[in-house]
């Protein structure tokens, strides 16, 4: 019989069954009687004006219907659209390119081979433009103003300050010890396995456009599509988004991409389903990326090693258009976070946003907006300092941490944080990893000449976007939802304004749900996004999932229960107050045999429901978070490097997370290892870089390399527990958290190794290369 | 992506091949396992007309041992060399070039002789066979030509082999006592081309002596190259600390690599010294019957 | 992309000149140019088909020279776009005479975009030196020829 | 231009007209219907679109239909026999061996392949044995686990329970 197992259980998940047998519904796989295909023509320019473009021999093809330009959409006024960031961006050029693969031209076929045959066939003039690649250049008076559409004739989108400047001055200039350093972190993209993809059918006859897409946020797309194309008469009842299962978003599936708007404005056209795929170069070379932050970064501190005072000074690169996916009311998201897990008395942060010819975006890379360029930065400084300090650097973290009884800290750039035990995470980590022995063992490798490294990050993190007061989305508030319906038979559908990607929520909601109401999780069907029948949500990303939408559903249980209370008094004719509730049932005080199931109570609610009181038994939440959640960990990495060719070799990786109360400890575990492994990717192999004339330098998955299972180490976790006090519960949300953490941990460690060479800093990606240019300069050699 | 049209060949022997090679010249692609060319075709870089596809050619498939010489036929997969007992109990250096192609799944389907007439300068036989010391057999119309490898690479993705001749055949010295070898590829991640590699291959007399000695380098020049210079060091010599270091600087400045995305080409030279010198060492270590 | 090297080429520099002169010449040498039609002084339209096994492309461009120091120097200016790609390359020639012998110091920036340049950068530089020392090869035939 | 290619997949013989460019990968997708075998990367390095062809694991991206014509391919809807989950499948759900499930199919296929031919592998073998597909979302180690539930329940020697390799 099926139980309710409820909340900090390993259940195995649901959605599994269809994925081991092939049966997932991935948005490639919807196949439309009479779909027509799209193919996108991309600019190999990284800046030019086009001349001309022609379509002739495209056309000739047979099966080519159309070619679709930006001039054709600005007659519809789609040629440009809105971003979240108060910026516009192209959605097909009138007559210029900003970033190599921008989009230029559609062309729309009866298949997807001919499809792809037009677009080689379309023919494209261009007048080469200067190219400006550098945000420092790009700042520069004489550079080239890259949006002439713009009323500010610069390349310079908005300067974002938050702190005491003047005290953090004052800080810095009374400290014993400052360091500073230049970090750069590069850009970066999420590559989910799954590339982006849509297909829009408009039915002209209703009116309604029915948009399947790979999406995180399918109710705010909606929305979007309803403000962007409502003069053209498409009202948000008539537009239906769904999101089917979704391979990997890590955020890139949150913004609206010019081939989504392409397919919409190319059904409504033709009144015909349209299917829009993006290829992986496409996917990697024009969609949103990650990062791209030049930061200078100074710590303060007293000779005795305690921290006194921060200052980052960072230019942001967001390519042509400002199109970050960022629901924060910052420009720079949450990157006021940097203080980290330390108790600063003042700190200063300011970054400048810059256009230049890349692609645009700036998402997050599996993490909240920004969270992880200012973890990275504040752990790599820390061990900075405490190498400087000559300090142990797990000494100097205890030493510095922001003490257990402090909490809810108020840290010097804004926030409270909910709870934290920072000191807990680091000792079981080095514990865990024996760091004593470590030191010793990389103590008598010194002397053989050996180079073995130890590097920590002790993060702490910022999620579960938002609280009203912090966040909204073209207005609409950051809170999520949740409806439950209990059928009479006791079984439930439960509805989230959220979509999982891989994080598996049709478990832990229905988890959640057995854990509030004593429904066995595998009578509790979980479904998220169809705007037709979800409530209103604002999506999945910044590992508001659990922060946010679990609290929704443990808020609606709870309302289910309140009502169960009253149908239970009703048919045990007692009083409420002398009811008691033990998961599954409620019980007359001191009788425990008077009792009523929650299947027995749901089948009154529709059979025998008292006076007065509505039939049914069914709940919607709609949940602000009253703040953020503040999950922490302690990272512990050792590393090898071969001297001869600069390799880094991760020997061991302890991981040692606290995100609050678990749901399932199973997945939980799950996040943390592929979080590890997008923290491990851009410390040691990722990166999009641009040469001189834009091209885009790793723009296949032959250049960005994903780690496989040989470069992945075997990662060892385990958790500590500090609940959220605020979040219903207690739970604080964990998809990130390793993204967050590990990059740093494994850059110390490799600086750790070579420090006493002189070596204080090597950018991430590190690479073979890199170290071996290093350890020449110090005179290392095989 | 989606490749373009082409005409497709599926011959069932080899003088059909030929022929189709014949009638239709530069315009047809010579297909083995696909897994060089497919790419190329997606990106639509390449768009040949015609594609002749090998693989219902029976007979070029086999690992033997016969006259004196290694035989392979050219349409043997990378992961049948991979896991032959002939090639691991006999040929170290080959063992160890089948084991670092590509992928697991791509040794499944590429050919040893696809990638040979492909010569990509990243392609890891190319350095291997050539610290070799092996030949490759073309079939043309006027049947059967052995082509020493030192003269088959002719540049970045150009071979020796005329339009109309297909590789059937890899030949390798057959392994003697004495003899030992090794692929050493340093690469940024798994299914990556090198950054650089370098195949050793060596014969040791009774005196300990280098007899023969071919070093093969990888992905640092426009072909497959071999380093004559950093042989002639050794040759007759024993494979002493000294004479290994001097071997490796030699083939170091024999190579002629090109910056990009794996490193600036300072760093890929100092590679091929730092690689030389540790295959160096395991091969000799191999020859004297260690691991 | 920088691009540069030396040659020597077994004859006198101002028929080293002459030759670097002579459109015809050229048109033979230079890798891939099938059609060199003047377009008046020192400036061709170019036919360019581009083989790189089987990476073919057919390319429409313009050839000129400009900067001549006779016999000194000159610098090559070749740009081009096709298919798979669009290049804007500058070389500077640098003619020095040496026993009788010339020595050619060259160095070029090629601005390569499109396809070519980010999926085939890993070879673009060999391929790059490779066509340079092809067309330095041509050169010398021609001078046998003369 | 059609050729007409006639191909075993999962015990059923398909038959059909194609373009000689048409890819495995999309004649099993678009022709036959079978939509499990995904497409990731189109450049041969994530292993999404990984079926068995006369037995070996390879690429349907990097291939043609008329290439696999008169040959037997097994895809990810060809592991269950009988409505009985493959061993593979039952380790990748109880090893939570999946989060997204798009790498998934060719995950499997892949390890069906590697015990065919090593039945009981080390961790260092599994590894190896799938460098060839890349995952975005598991971290590789819940995979290299259910890989090696599914070879010792192939092999009738279960390992003990709550055993985490």
């Amino acid at each position: 019989m099926a139980v309710a197992h409820g909340m900090g259980h390993s259940v195995k998940r649901k959605e599994d069954a269809r994925f081991i047998r092939g049966k997932g519904n991935y948005i490639d796989d919807l196949k439309l009687p009479g779909m027509l295909y799209l193919d996108i023509v991309r600019s190999p320019y990284a800046h030019a004006k086009i001349t001309a473009i022609r379509a002739e021999k495209a056309l000739a093809i047979p099966g080519v219907l159309a070619v679709i330009t930006g001039r054709d959409l600005d007659k519809y006024g789609l040629a440009w659209m809105p971003t979240l960031m108060s910026d516009r961006q192209m959605v097909l050029p009138i007559d210029t390119v900003l970033y190599q693969a921008q989009e230029v031209a559609a062309v729309l076929a009866t298949q997807r081979y001919i499809a792809a045959d037009g677009a080689a066939a379309v023919e494209v003039d261009y007048e080469p433009l200067p190219v400006v690649v550098d945000p420092k250049k790009a700042l520069r008076p004489d550079a080239p103003v890259l949006r002439e559409d713009r009323e500010q004739k610069t390349n310079h989108i908005w300067h974002w300050e938050v702190g005491d400047r003047d005290a953090t001055a004052r800080a810095l200039e009374q400290a014993d010890v400052t360091v500073e350093e230049d970090l750069y972190i590069p850009r970066i993209h999420v590559a989910s396995i799954e590339t982006c993809g849509c297909v829009a059918q408009w039915d002209s006859v209703d009116g309604k456009l029915t948009l399947w897409m790979t999406t995180q946020a399918p109710h705010a797309i909606r929305t979007v599509v309803a403000l962007v194309a409502g003069h053209l008469g498409l009202a948000e009842h008539k537009i239906r988004v769904v999101s089917p299962d979704i391979g990997g978003g890590f955020g890139g599936k949150v913004p609206v991409y010019p081939g989504y708007v392409v397919a919409v404005a190319a059904s409504v056209l033709t009144g015909k389903p349209v299917k829009w795929i993006e290829d992986r170069m496409e996917n990697i070379q024009a969609d949103s990326f990650a990062r791209d932050y030049h930061i200078t970064a100074e710590l303060g501190a007293k000779r005795d090693g305690t921290l006194t005072a921060l200052r980052f000074k960072t230019i942001a690169d967001h390519g042509a258009f400002d199109a970050a996916a960022n629901p924060s009311k910052f420009p720079a998201g949450l990157f006021s976070i940097c203080t980290g897990s330390y108790d600063f008395q003042s700190a200063f942060v300011e970054v400048d946003g810059a256009y230049t010819n890349k692609p645009p975006g700036g998402i997050a890379y599996r993490c909240s907006f920004r969270v992880t360029e200012a973890s990275y930065a504040i752990e790599r400084m820390a061990d900075i300092m405490a190498h400087e300090l000559k300090m142990d650097p797990a000494e100097f973290r205890l030493k510095n941490f922001i003490r257990p009884e402090a909490f809810p800290y108020k840290s010097p750039l804004g926030w409270t944080y909910d709870s934290g035990n920072y000191q807990g995470a680091l000792k079981k980590a080095m514990e865990m990893i024996g760091y004593t022995a470590l030191r010793r063992e990389q103590a008598e490798k010194r002397t053989r000449g050996e180079l073995m490294g130890i590097g920590i990050s002790s993060f702490t993190e910022i999620v579960g976007a938002g609280p009203s007061h912090s966040f909204d989305i073209l207005g609409l508030k950051m809170f999520d939802s949740a409806e439950i319906r209990v059928h009479p038979t006791g079984k439930a559908v439960a509805r989230f304004g959220t979509k999982s990607q891989g994080q598996g929520h049709e478990t832990t909601y229905a988890q959640v749900i057995a854990h509030e109401l004593g429904i066995p999780e595998d009578d509790i069907a979980v479904e998220e996004g169809d705007t037709d029948t979800a409530p209103y949500g604002l999506g999945t990303y910044a590992s508001r999932s659990t922060p946010v939408a679990a609290a929704a559903g443990a808020v609606a249980a709870r309302k289910i229960r309140d009502k169960a209370r009253k149908i239970a008094a009703h048919l045990l004719e007692a009083s409420e107050s002398d009811l008691e509730w033990e998961r599954g049932k409620f019980f007359v005080k001191g009788s425990p045999q008077r009792a009523k199931t929650i299947q027995e109570i749901a089948f009154a609610a529709y059979t025998n429901h008292p006076q007065g009181l509505e039939a049914g038994l069914e709940a919607v939440a709609y949940y602000d978070p009253p703040n953020l959640t503040f999950p922490f960990g302690s990272y512990i990495c050792v590393v090898d490097i071969d001297k001869g060719t600069g390799e880094v070799k991760i020997r061991r990786f302890v991981a040692v997370d606290d995100c609050g109360n678990i749901i399932n400890p199973m997945i939980v575990e799950g996040q943390v290892h592929g979080g590890l492994t997008m923290g491990l990717a851009p410390a040691l192999y990722e990166e999009i870089t641009y040469d001189d004339d834009g091209n885009i330098r790793g723009g296949s998955f032959m250049d960005y390399l994903l780690p496989t299972s040989m470069e992945t180490p075997r990662w060892e976790t385990a958790n500590t527990v500090t609940p959220s006090p605020h979040h219903p519960l207690g739970a604080k949300g964990v998809g990130e958290s390793a993204t967050v953490g590990a990059p740093a941990a494994i850059a110390n460690a490799v600086i750790d190794a070579m420090w006493h060479l002189g070596v204080r800093h090597i950018d991430i990606p590190i690479t073979p290369w890199k170290v071996w240019k290093v350890l020449r300069q110090n005179g290392v050699t095989e | 992506m989606i490749p373009g049209s082409f005409e497709y060949f599926s011959p069932q022997t080899l003088p059909e091949a030929v022929t189709l090679l014949q009638r239709y010249g530069e315009d047809a692609k010579v297909l083995a396992g696909g897994h060089s060319l497919i790419p190329l075709m997606k990106l639509r870089l390449a768009a040949p007309r015609y594609l002749v596809d090998l693989s219902r050619i029976d007979g070029l498939t086999y690992i033997r041992e016969s006259e004196g010489f290694l035989r392979v036929g050219a349409l043997t997969r990378h992961g049948d060399i991979e896991t032959s007992d002939v090639i691991r109990s006999g040929y170290p250096l080959l063992a160890d070039a089948a084991r670092v192609i590509a992928d697991p799944l791509v040794r499944n389907m590429g050919t040893v002789g696809g990638s040979l007439a492909h010569a990509d300068p990243a392609g890891d036989w190319g350095a291997a066979l050539l610290a070799a010391g092996a030949h490759v057999v073309a079939t043309g119309p006027r049947g059967g030509r052995t082509i020493p490898l030192d003269e088959f690479f002719v540049g970045t993705f150009t071979t020796a082999l005329q339009p109309d001749e297909i590789l059937t055949e890899i030949g390798i010295p057959q392994s003697q006592k004495n003899s030992g070898g090794a692929y050493l590829k340093l690469e940024r991640k798994v299914g990556d081309f090198a950054i650089a590699a370098v195949g050793v291959g060596l014969l040791l007399s009774s005196t300990g002596a280098c007899e023969q000695v071919g070093i093969g380098l990888c992905n640092v020049g426009p072909t497959s190259l071999r380093a004559g210079q950093a042989e002639q060091v050794l040759r007759g010599k024993k494979p002493d600390d000294a004479t290994i270091a001097r071997a490796a600087e030699t083939a170091a400045t024999e190579s002629d690599p090109a910056d990009d995305l794996r490193g600036p080409a300072d760093y890929k030279r100092d590679m091929v010294r730092v690689l030389t010198a540790r295959a160096l060492r395991l091969a000799v270590g191999r020859a004297k019957g260690g691991a | 992309m920088k691009v540069e090297g030396t040659y020597t080429l077994p004859a006198p520099r101002d028929k080293v000149w002459a030759l670097l002169n002579d459109p015809g010449v050229l048109a033979r040498a230079t890798p891939g140019v099938k059609k060199l039609e003047p377009q008046g002084d020192d400036m061709f339209k170019a036919t360019i088909e581009l083989g790189i096994g089987p990476v073919k492309g057919a390319y429409d461009g313009k050839v000129s020279i400009t900067d001549k120091v006779p016999p000194e120097r000159m610098t090559l200016r070749v740009e081009g776009g096709g298919k798979p790609g669009t290049i804007r390359a500058t070389g500077e020639l640098r003619l020095e005479e040496s026993e009788g012998k010339t020595v050619v110091n060259y160095t070029g920036d090629a601005q390569i975009t499109g396809l070519i340049a980010s999926v085939g950068h890993r070879l673009i530089g060999g391929v790059a030196k490779q066509m340079a020392s092809e067309f330095f090869k041509a050169l010398e035939r021609e001078l046998q020829k003369r | 231009m059609g050729n007409r290619v006639k191909i075993t997949i999962n015990g059923s013989v398909h038959e059909a007209e194609v373009e000689p460019r048409l890819l495995l990968v999309h004649f099993l997708r678009e022709v036959v219907g079978l939509t499990g075998t995904h497409i990731g990367c189109d450049t041969t390095n994530c292993g999404a679109c990984t079926v068995l062809l006369d037995g070996r694991a390879v690429k349907s991206c990097t291939m043609f239909a008329v290439q696999a014509d008169g040959r037997t391919v097994m895809t990810v809807e060809g592991l269950a026999q009988n409505g009985q989950l493959h061993p593979i499948q039952e380790g990748f759900h109880q090893k939570h061996g999946l989060q997204c499930g798009f790498c998934t199919p060719g995950m499997m296929i892949t390890a069906f392949a590697l015990l065919q031919r090593v039945p009981n592998p080390t961790e260092e073998q599994i590894r190896w044995g799938i460098s060839g597909n890349l995952c975005r979302c598991t971290g590789y180690v819940n995979i290299v686990a259910a890989i090696k539930d599914a070879a010792d329940k192939m092999r009738g020697t279960p390992a003990p329970a709550g055993e985490r390799s």
